[in-house]
């Protein structure tokens, strides 16, 4: 019975989170039949797809017990830079080509992160933290400054592909075909980081550094690979940004990375490193997003969802390190049990 | 760099000659088309006169941001500074500080402005609001409510354009309600497709909407078109081309206005 | 059985190392035969664990070569070494708290063998094969932090077998284990050394050391001093080669005032799950200890008296005062000092100063009338401890981390000997402390203790215990199995209340 | 020599960071003779003035092992809403009154983010992270969202006493009277930090949590002070911020917290806890002042700032990691030596 709880809980909460979600979404719909809609559903899913994307890098890095705010910066500048070089070599890159750029642009500076970390051994808060300041100045004083209001042909096409449309009534709701390529973003990771000796590298790292290093793991190479993919996923991320808000705005982003860490540790991921999964994180991100639009939807002013969010983030932990906490006693109760029987 | 003079700043000195002239013109924020077409009306009057006339601002359109600019701009002494204010009010200590170092000060869209030396005005503002109405109106079918944006609640000129569009409304289409205050967009596109998306779930029953700033309207536009209901709503008020053109193709937006004197433009 | 002399598996020449222009390691030369139990013995800082850390790739040295199998090297990384079959047991486990029992053991020779992907039923599969092999009972789908300090050593050494492994450094593996514990791992030793497995032995505890091993090598200021078979020494002899000197090791006790009103008085004291009905008194001056084995409720009873998890029932009378001891705090105020058994995470700031570190748990005692502290008091007390407890240290600004592991433990002694406890009490004050240095805390032990302070060592250290106490509490499953007194101290009429 | 040296360079590299300064300085001099004037000596001093009252919280907060990401918000809420209060009550609260109402606003958030951290062990980037979120939504939602012109008249005239006044040809130069406090503040910090137990409890906390437990430091109410004080230190921040800038706008200082611990850490705060100094912080900022300041009368545009500052911080955290590796090195060597003696 316990047991069975305790697999439904998931290792990271993840039932509880899902179990959340469920609640919230019963409870809108009985106040207001008209929340439970197909197009409800897909603007969730429409708003919740950028942020995804930066949540996967997110875990990673927390995963191997570093933190990142850069991650913003390098994906508006990658998206940005894209749509600069698209507009200056005249052709149309075409939407893989534009990806190419960015997840390019992405790594790079995810790279200089990287680099900066495991060379010098310095805090990763300290340094892309620094990092941001300079891509941001970087990005403004010689990518460009200004508000690009056309993009290329192929990706302002792509702004307005939908996967499908249902049409209900007069309104249609449509879902993005960006939807795709974000599922099978969150399955590439979830398999990286399961199935790969990368994967369990970046847990082994976020576990105990030095013993991950006597345990034969090539700890800076690893470092390296972890940053060098938080850029890429921003890069990501960030070409995603541009096509779905349809204009280039090098000013938007940067400033957005507390949000996606507290989902991120929302969704069961731990601060101290070592802990977290990919089915959480997206429950965590959605859960967000599901709370935001049930406050529009009751007419919550907008300043409230942050406020909702910070109860949801800090209601969300305590639970957590509660839990943590009793699972700790009864096991240490178990403990005494079978070494005095 | 700031000036050779020795002793006192150049602005002390409205008697220079024109290579010694510097002017500053410090816009709403830098980086959107609206200010890009301005700045091109500083370089050819840069060109025309010999004058170093440049164009800044900061970075998103909050008035504290623009008083720093303007602050950091007094310290290098040129010897006018022109400003489009985001809030007026917030800005008469720093400009009254520029007076007193002797640095001319012209401002634009800003007709209550106190510490200025002029302010120019393209024309009557809220005879203008009233025109973007009446077009507003006409595609809503004479009824219906709408909602209107402007870039920030300080800025005299769009409160004045939404006014106009209120009372003109009001006074000849009573069948159409504008449905809460003026909506502050921060000049900011995504800010714009957030407040519309809100505003869209909480009134279904929205026919129109106005934008002020330049990038208003396709904030508005993107939003009302990811909720498919291009067809259904009015969305008009202040842009550029650059900036509305795929929305305007796609039917999203139904009308912009606009005005635009650059020389190049008359040649 | 004889010993197989199937040749060199792994030897070491001529190994220098310098860390910051001294010689940490100076020309050292070692050569393991496979089946050896080699002991390396000397004292702290004499640097075992750097010689283990260059023979196990994770320290470079900067001369010498090492040969593995008959390939020669000047370096290697740790994944090298794994592959050329060094298996560590690291002092502090270097296991991934956070990932399984079957993840920490299977990892390890995964990358070795530079795979790049992973099927978790693999993982178990191999993991469970080595655990089922060595025949104890591990739960491998358990996380590692929910594991007992006995099933983490157990992992660490089912990490250490899962591959054949040529040759086993275990460094200092017994120091977190009771009795029951190290007679398990000398069984698995001896098992190893059957089949051909060489393994190289660091301990404090000499009679382990004489006990275990075949070979005993001693390093003294990173130089190797003595070296020869097992059979050539006895303890004596042992710590002469160790420390230079003659290490006096027998009982000796300071006299005792029987009549003294007991400085503390406990009572029926009870924790649910951790220990019950538990009654003593300590007299001023006496030295008190208390031996139990894992899980028997030793710890949580000092840890009860100094409020770490108070006790739920009980009386605890401090100087003939009852005292409710609901925090640190309580026991504090009421005069009881507290020396944990993990010094490293639980009794002293690495990074501060010795002088910060001395008077952490006295500053409201070197408080001026004003409230505000007094710099000079505290000048006098570091000065003070720090001369008397013989710290070797540069100077009281010299950070912790720097110290070796016996003059870390006198920092953590001077600290709340400077508060002027009436009651002191110590959780294993001498683990992983060399011959040498405990001898001298055990001689502050019995200053203070001269001094009228009341003494409670927790410790399994059984020699220790005679050599100090007056009296032995013998816990079992949380309540005082019996209590040795006076004549009756001895080692085997304490180790026969353990196991009766 | 080495000694002396050492000395100079100080704990925490306060003298490395004095030497910056001065070479930054006479740098620009020498570009740019006009730099060194009474005016952008006063100019620096002015912009630093609210930055080093969060940053003094910020170090507390950080040399106890936590960081703080709340406090830009809990300033402007206690700025904004005493201005809110004081014009409710109709009578002018004066200075003092104003002062006192910011400091108890602040220092009960402050006490929020305590209990918080005290009662549930949370880890405190996320308690500030989630109430950061609350708190702006609570002054936006229910205290106010509009931007305030007129404060009470002597607030309004505090924002234009200056202590003195240099004429300088046409210009004068005007120190404004807020150093006075400043400068008072930072001693006592300096006092409380070196002189208390409390500052000493801070210290060991940020050294090992645990082993301040041990040493019989009361943690819970040690943390809970900390948090406090931040907010008392925010709350006078926030007064001085909407004093300063002669408006209450409450929209503003939200998202500059990176910037502050960025100057914290960048004077010789370590991130993990344990190390900082008021000095170090002091120069930290004043350092940042200079060269931002430095970089607006070369005419370098304001994009580039962010960037320098970005460099800066990576640059000065790698020296002083790198000297720290240094220096143990040769403490080892000094010892070993001594051992062997
Ligand atoms: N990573 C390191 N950097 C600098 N010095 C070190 C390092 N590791 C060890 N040392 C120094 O080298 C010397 C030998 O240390 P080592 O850990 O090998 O001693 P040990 O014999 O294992 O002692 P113990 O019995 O206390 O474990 C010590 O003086 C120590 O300070
Ligand atoms: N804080 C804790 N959390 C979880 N389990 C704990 C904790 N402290 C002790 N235990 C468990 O409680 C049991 C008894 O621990 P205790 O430390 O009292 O044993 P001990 O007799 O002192 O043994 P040792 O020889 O290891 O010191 C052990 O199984 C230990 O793992
Ligand atoms: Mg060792
Ligand atoms: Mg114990």
């Amino acid at each position: 019975m316990n047991r069975w709880v305790n697999r439904l809980r998931g290792r990271n909460n993840e039932g509880v989170l899902a179990l959340t979600i469920l609640v919230v979404v019963t409870a809108m719909t009985l106040v207001n039949p008209d929340f439970f809609t197909v197009s409800t559903l897909f603007g969730i899913l429409r708003n919740s797809l950028v942020e995804t994307v930066f949540a996967l890098g997110v875990l990673i890095v927390i995963i191997s017990g570093g933190i990142d705010v850069s991650f913003p910066v390098i994906g508006i500048f990658a998206g940005y830079t894209t749509i600069v070089i698209a507009q200056g070599g005249g052709s149309d890159p075409g939407v893989l080509g534009a990806l190419l750029v960015a997840v390019v642009i992405g790594s790079l500076l995810g790279l200089v992160n990287g680099g900066l970390i495991a060379r010098f051994g310095l805090p990763t808060l300290i340094v892309t933290l620094g990092t941001q300041g300079v891509f941001r100045g970087v990005l403004l004083a010689y990518i460009g400054s200004k508000y690009i209001a056309e993009l290329p042909a192929s990706i302002a096409q792509l702004s307005t592909t939908d996967l499908f449309v249902v049409q209900q009534g007069p309104v249609a709701a449509r879902l993005h075909v960006f939807v795709v390529p974000v599922v099978l973003l969150c399955l590439a990771v979830h398999w990286l980081l399961q199935r790969t000796m990368f994967g369990r590298g970046v847990y082994a790292l976020g576990s105990d550094a030095e013993s991950a290093r006597r345990a034969g793991f090539p700890v800076a190479r690893l470092q390296l690979a972890i940053y060098a993919l938080v850029g890429l996923l921003a890069g990501i991320a960030g070409i995603a940004h541009v096509t779905l808000s349809r204009n280039a705005n090098p000013y938007e982003l940067a400033g957005t990375e507390l949000d996606i860490i507290a989902a991120v540790v929302l969704g069961g991921a731990s601060i101290l490193g070592g802990r977290g999964s990919v089915l959480g994180t997206v429950l965590g991100v959605v859960l967000i997003a599901v709370i935001k639009n049930s406050l529009i939807l009751m007419g919550v002013p907008g300043t409230w969802q942050r406020a909702a969010v910070g109860v949801l983030l800090v209601a969300g932990v305590s639970i957590q390190a509660l839990g943590a906490r009793r699972k700790a006693a009864r096991r240490r109760a178990v403990e005494l049990e079978e070494a005095r029987a | 760099g700031s000036g050779t003079v020795a002793q006192g700043p150049p602005g002390g000195d409205r008697n220079l000659a024109s290579e010694d002239m510097r002017f500053v013109n410090v816009v709403k924020l830098v980086g959107v088309g609206w200010f890009d077409r301005m700045e091109l009306g500083v370089q050819e009057f840069a060109d025309g006169t010999g004058i170093d006339a440049t164009q800044t601002g900061a970075d998103d359109a909050s008035p504290e941001k623009q008083v720093k600019v303007i602050q950091d701009l007094i310290a290098q002494r040129p010897t006018a500074i022109g400003v489009v204010p985001n809030s007026p009010e917030s800005l008469e200590a720093t400009l009254k500080r520029a007076r007193d170092q002797g640095i001319l000060v012209v401002t634009h869209e800003a007709s209550n402005q106190q510490n200025i030396d002029a302010d120019v005005e393209a024309f009557d503002n809220k005879a203008y609001g009233a025109q973007i109405v009446e077009s507003l109106a006409s595609c809503m079918g004479g009824s219906g409510q709408y909602a209107a944006f402007v870039g920030n609640l300080t800025a005299k000129t769009h409160m004045e354009w939404v006014e106009g569009g209120l009372e003109y409304a009001q006074a000849n289409h009573p069948g159409i309600q504008r449905v809460v205050d003026p909506i502050e967009s921060k000049e900011d596109e995504s800010v714009a497709y957030e407040r519309t998306k809100e505003l869209l779930a909480t009134y279904p029953d929205l026919k129109g909407f106005q934008g002020s700033a330049g990038t208003d309207v396709a904030g508005i536009a993107r939003a009302v078109q990811e909720a498919g209901l291009a067809d259904r709503v009015c969305v008009m008020g202040t842009s550029i081309p650059s900036v509305a053109k795929k929305y305007l193709e796609d039917g999203s937006i139904d009308k912009i206005f606009f005005w635009d004197r650059p020389r190049r433009a008359r040649r | 059985m004889g010993t197989t002399t199937s040749g060199t598996v792994l030897a070491a020449r001529d190994i220098s190392k310098r860390f910051g222009g001294v010689q940490a390691l100076d020309s050292v030369t070692l050569e393991i035969q496979a089946g050896d139990v080699r002991c390396l013995a000397g004292e702290n800082g004499c640097g075992k664990s750097t010689l283990i850390k260059i023979l196990s790739g994770v320290e470079v040295p900067d001369a010498g070569e090492i040969e593995i199998g008959g390939t020669v090297r000047a370096r290697m990384s740790p994944a090298d070494a794994l592959r050329a079959g060094i298996q560590v047991i690291y002092q502090d486990f270097s296991l991934f708290p956070n990932l399984t029992v079957a993840e920490n053991i299977a990892l390890t020779p995964l990358i070795a063998h530079r795979r790049k992907l992973i099927d978790p039923r693999d993982v178990r599969a191999r993991a469970a094969a080595v655990v089922a092999e060595l025949g104890v009972r591990l739960d491998v789908d358990a996380t590692v932090e929910e594991l007992t300090v006995a099933d983490r050593q157990l992992t660490a050494i089912c990490r250490a077998l899962a591959e054949q492994a040529r040759v086993l450094f275990m460094d200092e593996p017994t120091t977190a284990l009771t009795q029951r514990e190290v007679r398990a791992l000398f069984r698995v030793v001896q098992t190893l050394r059957e089949r051909g497995v060489a393994t190289v032995f660091v301990s404090h505890k000499l009679d382990e050391v004489l006990e275990i091993s075949q070979h005993v090598t001693v390093m003294r200021n990173g130089a190797v001093v003595a070296s020869g078979r097992v059979e050539e020494f006895d303890r004596m002899s042992l710590a002469r080669a160790m420390t230079g000197r003659d290490v006096r090791d027998q009982r000796d006790v300071p006299s005792l005032d029987g009549t003294a009103r007991p400085v503390l008085s406990v009572e029926g004291l009870g924790l649910d799950g951790a220990f019950e009905d538990v009654t003593f008194d300590l007299r001023p001056g006496e030295i008190l200890g208390i031996t139990g084995l894992l899980g028997s409720g030793r710890s949580e009873i000092a840890e009860a008296l100094f409020g770490v998890t108070p006790a739920q029932r009980g009386r605890v009378e401090v100087g003939g005062e009852q005292v409710d001891i609901r925090g640190i705090d309580d026991a504090v105020a009421a005069g009881i000092g507290y020396v944990p058994s993990d010094r490293l995470t639980e009794g002293l700031f690495l990074d501060q100063s010795i002088a910060d570190n001395v008077v952490a748990g006295s500053l409201d005692l070197h408080r001026a009338r004003s409230g505000l502290l007094d710099r000079a008091r505290l000048a006098r007390t570091i000065d003070t401890f720090f001369a008397a407890l013989r710290i070797k240290a540069p100077s009281v600004a010299a950070p912790i981390r720097s110290l070796s592991g016996g003059n870390q433990q006198r920092v953590v002694l001077a600290k709340w000997l400077a508060r002027g406890p009436r009651v002191l009490v110590l959780n294993s004050p001498t683990v992983g402390v060399d011959v040498g240095s405990k001898e001298e805390i055990l001689d502050i032990l019995r200053r203070e203790a001269g001094r009228g302070t009341g003494v409670i060592v927790v410790s399994d250290d059984i020699p220790e215990l005679v050599s100090v106490c007056h009296r032995v509490l013998v816990v079992r499953r949380g309540r005082i199995h019996q209590v040795v007194g006076g004549e009756r101290v001895t080692e085997d009429s304490i180790l026969g209340g353990l196991s009766a």
